[in-house]
């Protein structure tokens, strides 16, 4: 007895040695200390979840091992080689900010594992991989695209919505990078076709938050339309002041990458516009969104506050699909990934995101695989955030002009 | 007399340019005041522990934070409005403040000096990890009508809420210095801070003088924290700025010097809020922040030099 | 020949004047004695002279040099030191490292050649166990390393700040022979500041009375303790 | 003899140092890295400390370094090892400069003028964005030894050595006599001979240059420059904290301080990836309040009671 036990226990350890080698690890890196990163990470760890108790990926099941990479370059690069030397990952995931992807580039180039990218927008990212990192999969827009986007956006709108007229337009930005950026290539994208001006402004979440010159400089321009490019911690101070200061532009959009909580209750907040790549109204014209929204929330008792969930959720959806696809032929005799074979069955991705659209890779100005190239424009109405453009996934018609202040 | 003749044309100067500026853009005034009303009332706690205590409080931001999210949370769960919600903060504020005193700043008093800086700091990481552990990092901002009060004069209109921040900074030197001079704990706390073994040699009880005024200062604080927080978004780190411009506000001011510090807030909200009044140029108003204080101090230094 | 002079040596802050018109000499192998009543500008006198004030008008000549206006740590090197009335002996170096510093930096000195020329010195000074902590040293001791400390700059004019205050009869006996001695060994010129007249008649050869900055009264002991202005300014006080 | 055993502790230590990545991999590698680097930061923060002088300006002369390394290297063509001498001067130049300035305040004057120094070459770089590439910073086409973990590892430690190799000759030279005396007795200092300007002038170029130089291998080593990473107020928080948890005013102190700090906080990472900055916090405060001389207190009181 004892003896067939050992027997059989030896003969699973040969099989699984053979066939399984244990489960496939993906290595995650986000700044978990942000709520960007620590809600990625818990969306990215619930897809993990969703895929393994559907039967895994090729019969093994996947394991997601995070590590916070503190919103620091140095940090986020032993992170990477933690995941790669120590916990021998087979794929790399995750990212936030644009600094720390910089960082950690150069290790990532040496490993050639494939990423998948949840963050880093700034062309810098672009620049630093080069033309001939086809093992790294960027989901999120880069910020000259998300320019472009927006452009097509209000063209579109613009089009559709005679009544809407956009001709004066005013970009108020945050002065650090995030700021500048989206200042810079708004200013070459809308430059052009548009009457564009813009002021600077230290962010509240920076120590700044006195928007005064700013509002006044913008009110003075007299803008169809007015943009701000900033935090989170922006959106409502930024609305008491230009309340208080009678600024009542007929578009007034937000940027940021996050909305404070309960933005949506704030009477202030209605009919304001807004960037962005996922909001949950969206489940009302998505199911894969529903689907994530009703796990992340069962699961961790809060709701996603920020696109990085459903984005993070698919880039495991993403990389399960390509490896489904790929077969066993994905992983070499020895267990390592096949990185030729995987590359070859991301580049046919086509999954349809929790985000609305159907993610696919296409080369952008650089690298080989971009993936979501659009931002969203949407408007808060009655506390939600509903979908206004692109036209596929819209969840309500825009209200326009923005109304007087009260 | 020899003083107040020397200050004449330092008084005639800063008349011309505050007219100056009122015939370029007299809203920066306005907003300069403003800000400045901000800075003071977050720093003037902050000149108390140093001038007193001489330690300087590098979780001081972070004490401004929690209030503000004691403040929060009061408001939300009593559905009070922040400025009422004040009255517990301030409680809750001087129960963290003694303990804060008793449990770590007492006992690292005693270490090297730079000592308390270095727990500071790491109280200060503690309290805004606590904080992100229970709030989390996502940003929270109450919404309150009152904050949007306008004044139009003319063509221009401006909002006239952050005139409390310049009510508050005024009502806390006064109060401060009343404290000082009138009260037995702020003489006793007057005398310590310039000579703690003499003030304990005439009877003084010079631990119970620190702890007291620590707890002072720390509930002055939590006033300024319920304040913020009508005008400023909440989030973990939304408090460490504060610390060193509070920091520098006091350098510039000269340590231990309370109204000191309002002139000097009032000299930088003004000159900050020129630059932001210039096209594109907000980005460089931090660099008249430091460039002021490096001048004031320089100068200052020549001076007693000359000496 | 003077080793130093002023001439109408003058200090003032902001309105005060500390020291007016103050013009003298000293001589090597003299011993000075500086007396005069609490806030008469005696110590203030000793900081003008070692560099630590610069004068406000009035002349500093050193060996004939002006050095009126000479940084504190230049004079140290040429040959003026001094000592504390409030010593702050630096307590994060022992009792040897103490007295080294002014042979690495006024003598300019290797640390060895300092090291061995400081053991020297202390020994000659009666100081023992050199190695002590400087919180672990007798009032007399700390007072010796307090002169060592001065004399570790090779001077040839020293200036004693008070440095009997709080020794008892027996302990000022022996650090008046030891003044005594290094004067005439090392053919020094040494101001004395003191507030004990015992003191002053033992150690001095020549007396000068400040009031109110300026000089009252100059000359021996015992001409000047008689002078009707010095006990006046006195008020019949220790004299 | 005692001379002899007083060696062996860091010669073995150095040997170690070097050898490490023949029996370490390269995540263990970069940890060690990121600790050499606040270590050789903390060091030279207190070697000005030993005077008396607290410096708020790490990040900066760093982050001057770090800028100067890369701007030379990507628009003037200068090869990486000229870069990173050219960075560490310029830092280096820029403080005895500034010295003049700086050097004659005392106390929270000096702290709070040099962090307005360095806060000061933070908003220029930032806003001078023809120049300096703005707040999205610079790029540099590659990293140096191909990013090699082994070579950036060991090119970390010689800069820490060489900061090790200063600071042990500050402590064993004149300097350390001069340095005291300031601390401890400014006024006496001077009428001793030391010329108290021109000492801090020589250390806080000294320092500089060397943070200076850290900046610029580590930004060769990482590959890009951003004003806010940089200048990041955590480069000079971080090694203060490393310095007095260690213990100041020594070498081993601030080495033994970011061992602890750097060790720990990656430990945590691992153990507590949601919350494990505030453990670090509390490490702080019960170090601080439990050894007020820091670990290397612990270490002198037993050498004291040996001795008594």
């Amino acid at each position: 007895m004892k003896k067939f036990l050992i027997l059989s226990a030896l003969c699973i350890f040969l099989v699984s040695a053979a066939f399984g080698q244990g489960t496939i690890k993906i290595g995650g890196t986000w700044p978990l200390a942000d709520v960007t990163g620590e809600q990625g990470s818990k969306a990215a760890q619930l897809a993990v979840e969703e895929i393994n108790k559907a039967g895994g990926v090729l019969g093994r099941k996947l394991e997601l091992i995070v590590i916070d990479d503190e919103l620091k370059a140095d940090k986020g690069v032993a992170a990477i080689e933690k995941l790669v030397t120590v916990d021998k990952v087979d794929f790399l995931m995750g990212g936030m900010g644009s600094g720390v992807a910089l960082g950690q580039v150069p290790t990532m180039k040496k490993y050639q594992k494939i990423v998948i990218s949840t963050g880093a927008a700034s062309y810098k990212v672009e620049e630093a991989l080069g033309k001939d990192a086809d093992w790294y999969f960027h989901l999120h827009p880069w910020d000259y695209e998300q320019g472009a986007s927006y452009l097509q956006g209000w063209n579109d709108i613009r089009k559709k919505y005679p009544a809407v007229k956009i001709d004066r337009m005013f970009l108020a930005y945050e002065e650090g990078a995030f700021g500048k950026a989206s200042y810079d290539s708004s200013k070459v994208m809308f430059g052009k076709d548009y009457n564009f001006d813009g002021a600077s402004f230290k962010s509240a979440a920076l120590g700044g938050g006195d928007y005064s010159a700013m509002i006044e400089a913008a009110k003075a321009f007299k803008p169809d339309i007015f943009i701000w490019a900033g935090y989170d911690a922006d959106a409502l101070p930024m609305l008491e002041a230009a309340k208080a200061m009678k600024f009542n532009p007929p578009l007034f959009v937000g940027a940021p990458p996050g909305w404070p909580k309960d933005f949506g209750k704030s009477p202030l907040a209605d009919n304001v516009m807004l960037y962005g790549m996922w909001a949950p109204s969206i489940n009302d014209v998505n199911p894969v969104s529903l689907k994530f929204y009703n796990g992340f929330v069962a699961k961790y008792k809060a709701e996603p506050a920020t696109y990085f969930a459903p984005l993070s959720y698919s880039a495991v959806y993403v990389l399960a699909n390509a490896l489904q696809k790929a077969g066993k032929a994905a992983f070499k005799a020895d267990g390592s990934v096949d990185n030729a074979v995987v590359i070859k069955a991301l580049e046919e991705t086509k999954y349809l995101s929790a985000l609305g659209e159907t993610i696919t890779f296409s080369p952008s100005n650089i690298i080989k695989h971009q993936g979501i190239r659009n931002q969203k424009i949407l408007q808060w109405q009655n506390g939600r955030q509903e979908v206004i453009w692109p036209f596929e996934v819209q969840t309500k018609t825009p209200v326009y002009p923005f109304p007087a202040w009260k | 007399m020899a003083h107040s003749k020397k200050a004449i044309p330092w008084i005639i100067a800063g008349a011309v340019g505050v007219i100056g500026i009122f015939l370029w853009k007299p809203t920066v005034l306005v907003y300069g005041v403003q800000r400045a009303g901000l800075y003071a009332s977050i720093a003037l706690p902050m000149s108390l522990t140093s001038g007193i205590l001489h330690i300087v409080n590098l979780a001081h931001g972070e004490l401004l934070m929690v209030s503000a999210y004691i403040t929060y949370t009061l408001a939300l769960l009593l559905g009070l409005d922040p400025l009422l919600a004040l009255i517990p903060t301030m409680l809750v504020m001087a129960i963290v403040g003694f303990i804060l005193y008793e449990l770590t700043i007492r006992k690292a008093l005693k270490g090297p000096e730079l000592n308390q800086l270095i727990l500071t700091f790491g109280i200060g990481i503690a309290l805004s990890q606590i904080i992100t552990l229970i709030y989390t990092n996502q940003t929270r901002k109450l919404h309150l009508d009152y904050v949007s009060a306008s004044m139009t004069i003319g063509e221009t209109s401006f909002g006239i809420w952050d005139f409390t921040f310049v009510a508050l900074s005024i009502l806390m030197t006064i109060g401060i210095r009343m404290f000082l001079s009138r009260t037995k704990l702020g003489k006793a706390a007057v005398a310590v801070g310039q000579n703690p073994k003499g003030a304990s040699i005439v009877g003084i009880d010079v631990q119970k003088t620190y702890a007291m005024v620590f707890t002072i200062s720390v509930v002055l604080v939590g006033i300024a924290g319920s304040f913020f927080l009508t005008r400023q978004s909440l989030f973990p780190s939304v408090g460490s700025p504060f610390t060193m411009k509070s920091f520098s506000l006091i350098a510039m001011a000269g340590v231990g010097s309370i109204s000191g510090v309002l002139y000097c807030s009032l000299a930088l909200g003004i000159a900050e809020a020129i630059i932001n009044g210039i096209p594109h140029m907000s980005g460089w108003s931090d660099i008249v922040f430091f460039l002021i204080i490096i001048i004031t101090i320089a100068v200052r230094a020549k001076k007693t030099r000359k000496i | 020949m003077a080793k130093l002079t002023t001439k109408n040596l003058t200090k003032h802050f902001g309105g005060l004047v500390a020291v007016q018109n103050v013009s003298f000499s000293i001589s090597s192998g003299e011993i000075l004695g500086i007396i005069g009543p609490n806030g008469a500008g005696k110590t203030t006198f000793i900081n003008l002279i070692s560099g630590i004030y610069m004068p406000s008008s009035g002349t500093i000549e050193f060996e004939g040099v002006d050095i009126s206006l000479m940084p504190a740590c230049e004079r140290a090197k040429i040959g003026i030191a001094r000592t504390y009335q409030l010593i702050h002996p630096m307590e994060d170096l022992n009792l040897i490292e103490n007295i080294m510093v002014g042979f690495l930096f006024a003598g300019n000195k290797s640390m060895k050649e300092a090291r061995r020329l400081a053991t020297e010195l202390c020994e000659s000074m009666g100081l023992r166990d050199l190695d002590r902590e400087v919180s672990q040293l007798t009032m007399l001791e700390v007072k010796k390393m307090e002169i060592a400390h001065a004399m570790a700059n090779t001077p040839k004019l020293l200036f004693l700040d008070e440095i009997m205050a709080g020794l008892n009869s027996d302990e000022t006996k022996e650090m008046i022979a030891l003044v005594k001695r290094l004067a005439k060994e090392r053919d020094l010129a040494v101001g004395v500041v003191e507030h004990v007249m015992g003191v002053i008649r033992e150690l001095t050869d020549r007396v000068i009375v400040l009031e109110s900055g300026e000089i009252i009264a100059e000359g021996p002991y015992e001409t000047v303790s008689k002078d009707k202005r010095v006990i006046e300014a006195y008020l019949g006080g220790t004299a | 003899m005692k001379r002899a055993t007083s060696y062996i502790l860091p010669v073995a230590l150095v040997a170690l140092g070097v050898l490490f990545p023949l029996f370490f991999g390269p995540y263990p590698q970069t940890v060690a890295r990121t600790i050499f680097k606040y270590m050789a930061l903390a060091l030279t923060w207190d070697m000005l400390f030993r005077s008396g002088q607290v410096s708020f300006g790490i990040a900066g002369f760093f982050g001057l370094g770090t800028y100067a390394a890369a701007l030379l290297a990507l628009k003037a063509g200068f090869s990486y090892p000229l870069a990173i001498l050219a960075g560490a001067l310029i830092s280096g130049i820029f403080a005895y400069i500034l010295g003049f300035l700086v050097l004659r305040l005392r106390g929270t004057y000096f702290s709070i003028t040099t962090l307005a120094l360095a806060e000061i070459f933070r908003v220029i770089l930032r806003n001078w964005t023809s120049f300096s590439g703005g707040p999205e910073g610079i790029v540099l086409p590659q990293i140096i030894f191909n990013g090699d973990s082994r070579c950036l590892y060991w090119i970390g430690l010689a800069v820490l050595l060489v900061v090790v190799v200063v600071s042990q000759y500050f402590e064993k030279s004149k300097l350390h006599f001069s340095l005291i005396s300031i601390r401890d007795n400014e006024v006496s200092a001077q009428t001793s001979g030391v010329n108290i300007f021109r000492t801090l002038l020589v250390v806080f170029t000294v320092t500089s240059f060397l943070q200076g130089l850290i900046g610029a291998v580590d930004v060769v080593s990482v590959g890009y420059a951003m004003p806010d990473s940089a200048f990041d107020s955590n480069y000079t928080l971080l090694p203060l904290a490393m310095a007095l948890l260690g213990g100041q005013h020594s070498t081993w102190g601030p080495i033994i301080g970011s061992v602890l700090l750097g060790v720990a906080s990656e430990y945590l990472k691992l153990k507590i990836p949601y919350g494990h900055l505030l453990v670090y916090g509390v490490i702080i405060i019960l170090v601080i309040l439990f050894m007020p001389e820091g670990l290397i207190g612990l270490f002198r009181k037993k050498k004291g009671a040996k001795r008594g």
